[in-house]
């Protein structure tokens, strides 16, 4: 059964990504080369500035939490059969959430605080999904394009506050007073401290770990639960959900306002965890590169972990690069990261053909 | 080793034709008058601000130059902790022994553009096209609708804002079409404080014959005879000067405050809008000037400013 | 009067504001029509606007940007294209990713040719599409509403506006009136039923995607080299995305498409002249509201407009040929 | 060489991986015939239709048309050939008219309403030689199955087709619309047209075709003339066993009313209306609906299930009220109660493609005690509950990882017939039961009905299939423009009447 017998896991899932980054990185060394500059020193600074040290390693990390909410918030949608490009407006309702919760208690009990941030990131990015899905599920507007719009209102919104009523003090930029003393995430490094031993993360905060644990959750809600398998099927084929007694409307509601929840979280790290206050574009579109996350990670949470990592390496590897050459500035890496979303993420298949080739021909070998 | 200063510039980035980009000019300029090197970053996002200064202080840099009011927190945390280290810091203020904070009064500059306009206009009606509503730009169009005010006295004023998003200061097309509304609805100069989106400003006055007023650099040269004056705004002074204020050891931290006095806000007169100016207009400019220098006139700000004290 | 002058002002603002988006949204149609879902349309818009004014700056010819424009635009289209077609890839991503490593291309390019930080050189009046004075314009201005509606609305566009105006009939024409339209409209709705007739579906949709290409081309060179004279990073800010919504509003369809992007210039134009105006009973909207207002109305009239959209039955699936 | 067959395929193979789909076969089709071709589902028939059509290349072996070696390289060569194909899956753009989807590919002029104005004309007189009256200009999603197929033949011959080749012409059509077709096929034969046809109703083969080749296995197990052969010896062929009926129906009386609609009335899709339907199905009985598709059917199996509201009347089943004008009952809660439903359209309905067969087990039992608690999936229930559907019914290939879609039509509804069954119903409502199914599991399937009807169950079916219909009916309901016509005790229904009735004739209904 040679030719049934798929390629092993760690091919599909490893080798194949890999091949793929490879390429991308080929890419970029090209037009690394065409700017002047040496792609392997280029290559060895990012990866060095991504890995080499502790507090880069923290960046990494720090950065690729943003992308794990936001990518999550892309994939429980998209399983669903929603495709919401409203990542960032939710992210932007989900930072006021939290920041209002924190001023609600922060001076009461930070502890209270947080926990109640937490709650009010989730629970506003969910209500900023409610009325996108709500008018998807009932008028058949196309979420889309109500998402899109919802972009720009929430950042409107987010504007008026931050020069209004939320505004600081005397400050020139939209952006609220700083959390009371005491009202954050801890710093991870901290954490260590407190466990004895010492490791620079930089602004790596306890939001990474709630990041992992909603990735833990949405696989198990996705696969374990029967929530979860009604509302793939939903995601599927609304006629067989229909069929099996699932009512598509709730569905679709619930799981915008899931993803919602999860995109309005990633204010937890950029904002709890390390900014302290609310910011009007603390978002810096993490919210669409969540859909090329979701998309590379091939919408499974180990994989949108995964992809979120390599993220968070480009832009902290990207930055080390930015402090060492000058000719290669923030516009360059972004066109790199283009390039490992387009060959990582989009063309799946560009080596899958070889490498089965090349598999079969083992196996060929090996049973003869 | 040798000395090296350092400047980290603002999301805008390097060459925004605002005050970045003067940042820059005034680096170069210390470049090449001392041979001496400096180094510099474009951060993607706020977290990359305290993560370039951590990385530039932990490395003991010569002088760390934050440009942007972006910068406040993020120095405050990194300098508290490197206080061996000298930071400046262009637009906050920063009240550490290690900081040197520059603020500039955009409104003094505006008042004298605003005068401008007012004298220039033949159809009473002004214009302002600021990048976002945020009370930075609206010191620029309080000191501007002042400064026209003083002269005369019925004026109409037209405002617009281009945007809410970061794209706000890279939307030449919407900023060109408020720009083309207004010139329809009557006004004839516009002052617009909106970074790269002012560009499509200066356009929409070439191609509707009318005035515009540019901003932080001289951008008279863009369209000759049809922008009017530019507001300046001196950063590369104040870059160039604590560059070669810490090479040469003299540099002090604190607050300082650059306004018409100091040189740091001014309006630009080159060859390109000589043209445009009668020597009566000169005359005012140059009173009202020494007027405000004297305190004579006191030029309003807005609730936020961090100019004053 | 004075409202008769305004409306004929907000339309002239209309005009230009719709012309790019109509442009991007044609493009987009055209892909999806073929099967392909093009969110890439601000990729290849602000592609289009770099490469536009960078060859209209050094030729100082605005023909010859356009040309570099479309160029640009069709090369990123084919590139996607052949993402989508041959490598069975997903369009979304394939399409982000053309966005993002343009936003990230685009200033590294004009960085590395002109040094001006990311930025193009100013576009002199003769390297730009200025605007057309369309004859009797001067003279008949005076007539009452009928001059002003023609020399103030009508007149004194850049070519590309009116170049647009005469895609759009042109586009509907191709879809609607001709064999190679038929065919595209088959391959988006069941390219298994193309293939089994004897037509490539490959050759299809790419020919789709060239088109696509030459309209965005166009769109964002009227950008750079029509109504802006000089391309600056991120200079399409949404318009592709915005053009997308546009076309999804049309439902895949010409002419909604283009009342749609009419709409979308209207309430932006409208927008820029409420700001600070004095409303009766609103008194002052924050300018933020009234930023607000075209995305609030979309959402509005989508709301308002219930029903099932009729997009392109197989837009978005790859199309795997069996053996 | 005169007596050329029309088409020939000699020692032709293909493999998908290892799969020999077709292994060395042969067929010789006579100019002028029709030609049956019959097998087991999976048995390769498709693909060997697919590379006489230029859809597939064969991996060795030769075609001939007209005694001309062929090497097909896409579709378009063969319909160079001459051989045109109506695919068991319609290859028609919904939203366009018939008439668009007639010429697509074959326009001619650049110019479409030359090029339609031009079709137009030669279309006209093809349905005139033929007897077609087609709807040149109504949108194809607007049409029934068998009108569509009818658009398919003609785009056919429209293109010059002297070899028409049908995959399982007759799956989806209604007997009316299957005596129109062999009418066609036959009027076509008298035209010199070659004809090959695979169905899985071996009386069609009967009735329509000259010769038939039975395949098994990707292989050709015999050629014969039909006139020498017979149903009982095409079935033992196709499935290498003697095929017969375990379960007679045994009689019984029947009192209790396991499911009564009273004066329902409904909204259906198209126009259409449900009116005043009365019906009863009582326990130990199989009530089959027989109907022209689109008369109201699929809206009556849909506000029985749940899946649609009644605008007035009241529906009970077993003295409780399911539906009336302002209740719908959740498909949940009627499994509850003891319905199972078997879903008229499997893709559309009753499986999620891309999920693997195991989620398909569950599928509208999710909520059961068995598969799930406390929200939770039981993982290890639901793998179990699958194998044993597999072996139980014998679902091939016994792998429930694969998604559904991967298996054939025929072994899908098998397992989604268990899956309904496994649940014990008391009354269980049935769409199609065996449409594109082949002989040997139609056997089973309806084995499976009258054991059900046996032990008791209440039993509704919906079918297109008036054979199937007689065979495991007590009484059949017709209904015809959203309306039951009359009902018959299947002692006295005969095709002929039901016809009738079907057509709107309530004379017969007693
Ligand atoms: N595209 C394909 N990819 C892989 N395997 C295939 C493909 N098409 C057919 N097969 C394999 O070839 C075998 C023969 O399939 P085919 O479709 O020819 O059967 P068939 O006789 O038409 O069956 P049915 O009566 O169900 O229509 C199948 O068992 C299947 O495993
Ligand atoms: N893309 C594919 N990959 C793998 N197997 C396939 C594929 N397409 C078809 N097959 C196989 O081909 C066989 C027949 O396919 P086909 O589409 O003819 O089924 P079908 O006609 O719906 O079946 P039935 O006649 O039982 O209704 C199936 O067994 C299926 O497993
Ligand atoms: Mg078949
Ligand atoms: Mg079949």
């Amino acid at each position: 059964m040679a030719a049934h017998r798929k390629l092993p896991y760690w091919a599909d899932a490893i080798l194949l990504p890999g091949l793929n980054l490879l390429a991308a990185l080929f890419v970029s060394g090209l037009v690394i080369w065409a700017l002047g500059e040496s792609p392997l020193e280029v290559l060895s600074l990012l990866i060095d500035g991504a890995f080499g040290f502790e507090e880069g390693v923290g960046y990494t990390f720090y950065y690729a939490t943003n992308f794990v909410f936001t990518g999550l918030a892309v994939s429980v949608a998209y399983h669903a059969g929603l495709f919401n490009i409203g990542g960032e407006g939710q992210a932007m309702l989900g930072g006021l959430g939290l920041t209002l919760a924190v001023f609600l208690v922060g001076d009461l009990s930070p502890v209270l605080a947080v926990f109640l941030a937490i709650l009010g990131a989730a629970a506003f990015g969910g209500a900023w999904a409610f009325i996108p899905a709500y008018l998807q599920a009932k008028r058949g507007s196309h979420v889309v394009i109500t998402t899109i719009m919802f972009n720009f209102i929430a950042s409107a919104l987010l504007a008026y506050l931050l020069v209004g009523p939320l505004q600081r003090p005397g400050g020139q930029m939209p952006e609220s007073s700083d959390f009371p003393e005491g009202v954050s995430l801890m710093h991870l490094q901290d954490l260590f401290a407190m466990m004895g031993f010492t490791y620079e993360s930089g602004p790596l905060n306890l939001s990474a770990l709630i990041a992992v644990l909603c990735a833990v959750g949405v696989w198990f809600m996705l696969w374990r639960t029967r929530f979860g398998y009604e509302l793939r099927v939903v995601g599927q084929n609304q006629n067989a959900a229909r069929f099996a007694g699932i009512s598509v409307t709730r569905m679709t509601v619930i799981a915008m306002m899931i993803s919602g929840a999860l995109a309005g979280m990633m204010g937890l790290n950029e904002l709890l965890g390390e900014q302290l206050r609310l910011l009007g574009n603390f978002t810096l579109g993490y919210g669409f590169v969540g859909i090329a996350v979701a998309f590379m990670g091939r919408n499974h949470p180990v994989g949108i972990i995964i992809a979120s990592i390599v993220f968070g390496a480009l832009y902290q590897g990207g930055a080390e690069i930015g402090f060492e050459i000058s000719t290669i500035t923030k516009d360059a890496v972004v066109l790199i990261q283009g390039l490992v979303i387009l060959f990582a993420g989009a063309m799946e298949h560009l080596f899958r053909d070889p490498v089965e080739r090349a598999f079969r021909m083992v196996w060929e070998r090996r049973a003869a | 080793a040798d000395f090296t200063p350092v400047l980290l510039y603002d999301i805008g980035g390097k060459f925004d034709k605002s005050f970045n980009e003067a940042a820059y000019v005034g680096a170069e300029r210390f470049k090449d008058e001392t041979g001496h090197g400096y180094k510099d970053f474009e951060p993607n996002s706020e977290t990359q601000y305290e993560q370039a200064l951590r990385r530039f202080a932990r490395r003991k840099a010569d002088l760390i130059i934050a440009v942007g009011v972006g910068y406040s927190v993020a120095v405050k945390n990194v300098a508290s902790k490197y206080p061996d280290v000298k930071f400046t810091v262009i637009d906050a203020i920063i009240d550490l022994p290690n900081v040197q904070s520059i603020t500039f009064k955009e409104n003094e500059g505006s008042f004298l553009v605003g005068m401008v306009a007012a004298m220039k206009t033949e159809s009473n009606t002004i214009g302002f096209l600021g990048g976002m509503d945020i009370p930075l730009i609206r010191r620029f169009e309080r000191g501007y609708r002042q400064g026209a005010e003083y002269v005369k006295g019925d004026l109409t004023f037209i405002e617009n804002y281009v945007g809410t998003t970061p794209s706000a200061w890279n939307d030449p097309i919407k900023a060109s079409e408020m720009a083309r509304s207004q010139y329809a609805r009557g006004a004839d100069i516009i002052f617009s404080a909106a970074g790269p989106s002012g560009l499509g400003s200066i356009q929409a006055a070439k191609d509707t014959g009318n005035l515009a007023i540019g901003v932080d650099s001289n951008q008279n040269h863009v369209a000759p005879g049809f922008v009017l004056t530019s507001m300046l705004k001196r950063v590369d002074l104040a870059v160039y000067g604590a560059m070669s204020a810490a090479e040469a050891g003299e540099w002090a931290p604190g607050h300082t405050v650059m306004g018409l006095a100091e040189g740091g806000v001014d309006f630009a007169l080159d060859e390109h809008n000589a043209d445009l100016f009668t020597d009566e207009m000169k005359a005012k400019l140059e009173e009202a000037r020494a007027k405000i220098i004297s305190g004579e006139i006191v030029v309003a700000d807005v609730e936020g400013s961090n100019s004053g004290h | 009067m004075e409202f008769f002058a305004d409306l004929i002002l907000l339309s002239d603002s209309t005009i230009r504001t719709a012309t790019p988006l109509v442009l991007a949204a044609l493009a987009g149609l055209v892909a999806e029509r073929s099967g392909i879902v093009d969110i890439g349309l601000e990729g290849k818009m602000l592609a289009a606007a770099f490469a536009a004014a960078a060859a209209a700056a050094v030729t100082g010819s605005p023909w010859m940007g356009m040309l570099a424009g479309v160029g640009a635009s069709v090369f990123l289209a084919l590139l996607h294209g052949w993402v989508s077609i041959a490598q069975r890839g997903n369009q979304i991503v394939s399409g982000m990713a053309i966005n993002i490593a343009v936003a990230g291309l685009a200033p590294t390019l004009a960085n590395f040719w002109f040094q001006k930080g990311g930025q193009t050189p100013l576009l002199g009046d003769d390297a730009r599409f200025s605007t057309i004075t369309l004859p009797f314009a001067d003279m008949l201005a005076d007539v009452p509403v009928i001059g002003g509606l023609y020399s103030e609305l009508i007149s004194g566009h850049n070519l590309i506006t009116y170049l647009a105006a005469a895609l759009i009939p042109a586009v509907a024409w191709m879809l609607y009136k001709t064999r190679f339209g038929l065919r595209l409209r088959a391959v988006g709705e069941n390219p298994e039923a193309v293939d089994t007739a004897g037509i490539s579906v490959t050759l299809l949709r790419y020919q789709a995607m060239v088109i696509a290409g030459v309209l965005c081309g166009l769109s964002g060179s009227v950008l750079s080299t029509g109504l802006g004279g000089g391309f600056i990073r991120d200079m399409s800010a949404g318009k592709g995305y915005l053009a997308l919504a546009a076309m999804i509003f049309g439902r895949w369809k010409p002419v909604p498409t283009l009342l749609a992007c009419l709409l979308f210039g209207f309430v932006d134009a409208l927008q820029g002249r409420l700001q600070g105006v004095d409303l009766p009973l609103l008194g002052e909207i924050p300018v933020q509201f009234t930023m607000m207002l075209p995305y609030v109305l979309t959402v509005i009239i989508l709301a308002g407009f219930a029903g099932r959209m009729d997009a392109p039955k197989a837009s978005g699936v790859p199309y795997e040929k069996d053996h | 060489m005169t007596n050329a067959f029309a088409i020939e395929a000699r020692a032709l193979s293909k493999s998908f991986g290892d799969v020999k789909a077709n292994d060395q076969i042969a067929l010789k089709v006579p100019s002028g015939t029709v030609h049956g071709i019959v097998g087991e589902n999976g048995a390769g028939k498709s693909t060997l239709l697919k590379m006489l059509f230029g859809l597939y290349r064969a991996d060795s072996g030769d075609i001939f048309v007209s005694g001309q070696i062929q090497h097909f390289t896409d579709p378009s060569d063969a319909m160079a050939a001459g051989i045109g194909m109506v695919h068991q899956h319609f290859m028609l753009v919904e939203p366009f008219t018939v008439l668009e989807n007639i010429i697509l590919g074959a326009e001619g002029s650049a110019n479409l309403d030359a090029a339609k104005d031009a079709a137009r004309a030669k279309l006209l007189m093809l349905e005139e030689q033929f007897g077609f009256n087609l709807p040149l200009d109504t949108p194809v999603e607007k049409l029934s199955v068998g009108v569509r197929q009818r658009a398919e033949i003609l785009k056919a011959l429209y293109r010059g087709a002297e070899i028409l080749i049908l995959d399982e012409p007759t799956a989806v059509l209604t007997p009316q619309e299957c005596e129109q077709l062999f009418a066609l096929v036959r009027q076509l034969k008298e035209q010199g047209k070659t004809i090959l046809f695979v169905t899985h109703k071996l009386h069609e083969i009967m009735t329509v075709t000259d010769d038939v080749t039975v395949i098994r296995a990707g292989k050709t197990v015999a050629e014969c003339k039909t006139a020498d052969t017979n149903p009982e010896e095409l079935a033992e062929l196709m499935v290498g066993a003697k095929v017969v009926r375990k379960t007679a129906r045994k009689q019984h009386e029947t009192e209790v009313a396991r499911l009564r609609l009273t004066g329902v009335s409904a909204v259906g899709d198209h126009g259409l209306e449900l009116k005043d339907i009365n019906l009863e199905v009582f326990d130990g009985e199989v009530l089959g609906i027989a109907g022209v598709a689109g008369n109201g059917q699929t809206e009556l199996l849909e506000i029985i299930t749940g899946l649609r509201p009644v605008q007035s009347g009241v529906i009970h089943m077993g003295g409780e009220i399911i539906a009336d004008d302002r209740l719908v009952t959740n498909p949940i809660a009627l499994r509850r109660m003891g319905m199972a439903h078997v879903a008229e359209d499997r893709l559309k309905t009753g499986v999620v493609e891309s999920m693997s067969a195991r989620d398909n087990a569950i599928l509208g039992y999710q909520r059961e005690t068995e598969f799930s608690s406390h929200g939770i999936l039981k993982l290890k229930a639901i793998a179990a509950k699958a194998a044993a559907y597999f072996e139980s019914q014998d679902v091939r290939p016994r792998n429930p990882d694969l998604p559904i879609a991967s298996f054939s039509g025929g072994n899908q509804q098998k397992l989604v017939i268990v899956r309904e069954l496994a649940h014990d119903p008391a009354l269980m409502v049935i769409g199609q039961p065996t449409r594109g199914v082949d002989i040997g599991a139609v056997t089973k399937i309806h084995d499976q009905v009258t054991e059900l009807r046996n032990a008791g169950k209440a039993i509704l079916v919906v079918s297109a299939d008036l054979d199937e219909l007689l065979s495991i009916s007590d009484r059949i309901a017709v209904m015809c423009e959203g309306e039951i016509v009359g009902t018959l005790k299947v002692e006295d229904a005969t095709e002929t009447k039901l016809g009738l009735m079907m057509a709107g004739d309530k004379r017969e209904a007693s």
